[in-house]
């Protein structure tokens, strides 16, 4: 799965983007935002603020319950601000 | 016509191409956003704008699909840069032609505000307590929300 | 800024005077009036703008001030020709600028909605069948009626 | 009193302006409309669409039962179609 970090979810983070495995039981965004948040302190700030966190996944905006699959690129940030 | 890009535009040049030979245009409606030297947090000397390339695009072309489902558009133009920006600096140029002057006019204010909600940037500001990511502005949904049917 | 003008404008320049060196605008809202080429009685080749020298002046500055009196605007340009315009032509640029940017749309949007039924300007349409004046329109009424207080 | 017309008023009466010296019970714009429909068809025909005539006097918009005076500038015209 390619995750993709925009905005203070990419500074927090550390990092713009990674290929990640993420073990079967992640079936959803939220089980992919629960398991990120377990892999460092990072992480675990850049999500914090979980209902604040905007999910893209393959370029459209979902829900937390959507699901995501290997082969998806999911992209978090917080909400937008440009124009 | 939606361009994403890091270079600065010409107004006039980008607004020729949008009208120039087309006589069944009657109202030529356009908002430009520029950088202002103070935000909340006070003076700022300069922001950087960040996108998710690929996402742009995509929400942008729904965004003009939607005016051109509305109103009855001759032509859209929207331009967005990224990139370090200093004050008075352009950051977006919307601009609706039609036969019109109504349907220029609300198109060009939806398109501006459903960009502002919609598509996926994000301005970090310098200023001189440091840098600082800009929060969104509920003002911004409800400006949005106006235009749900 | 008001002119009453013969000839065209350029609207790259207008709009550069209204923004440069102004770092407090966030938005530069603005609507161009072009003739089109048909109108209700079909085909058209030709408009005469007729105007009331004196008093165009005077009650574009009233609208002017009626919009700095209900938002906060950095700076207003209108430009209003008058003569013979044909099709694609120019008539009319309203450009307003604010520190918000709402506040730059909905005036840019009052001051074109006013100047249509308070500016003393005439249309003779040339057509097919002869010259023929236009005739003011319901529909432009309501648009002002709406920003009634 | 100067007088100025304007569109198809102008067009219809068949000159810019003039300066006229109306009788003394012309008080308002009303009076005046009422004179001047006198002084020929032509005004007849210009002023025949009586409540679609638009007044200013002294630049300013008013109503029919505005007062006009001898040294007003009285302007008649269509309603404004510029824009």
């Amino acid at each position: 799965m390619k995750l993709l970090y925009f905005a203070w979810v990419r500074t927090n983070i550390g990092k713009a983007e990674e290929e990640v495995a993420a073990p079967d039981h992640v079936q959803t965004v939220e089980d992919l935002l629960d398991w990120l948040a377990t892999l460092g302190p990072q992480y675990a700030a850049a999500l914090d603020r979980r209902n604040v966190v905007k999910v893209a996944v393959n370029h459209e905006y979902v829900e937390h319950d959507h699901p995501v699959r290997p082969d998806d690129e999911v992209a978090l940030f917080p909400p937008v601000t440009g124009g | 016509m939606i361009r994403i890009q890091r270079e600065d535009f010409d107004i006039g040049a980008e607004l020729a191409s949008l009208t120039d030979g087309n006589a069944r245009i009657g109202g030529l409606a356009m908002f430009v956003g520029l950088v202002r030297d103070r935000a909340s947090q006070g003076q700022i000397s300069a922001m950087t704008l960040e996108h998710y390339p690929g996402m742009t695009e995509r929400r942008l072309g729904e965004i003009e699909a939607e005016a051109r489902r509305r109103w009855p558009l001759e032509g859209v133009t929207i331009i967005h840069r990224y990139g370090r920006l200093e004050p008075g600096e352009r950051i977006v140029l919307v601009a609706t032609t039609s036969s019109h002057r109504q349907a220029a006019l609300d198109s060009c204010a939806f398109l501006i505000d459903w960009l502002k909600t919609k598509a996926p940037f994000w301005k970090l500001e310098e200023g001189a307590a440091g840098v600082q990511w800009v929060e969104a502005r509920e003002s911004d949904d409800q400006a949005a929300e106006r235009w749900k049917k």
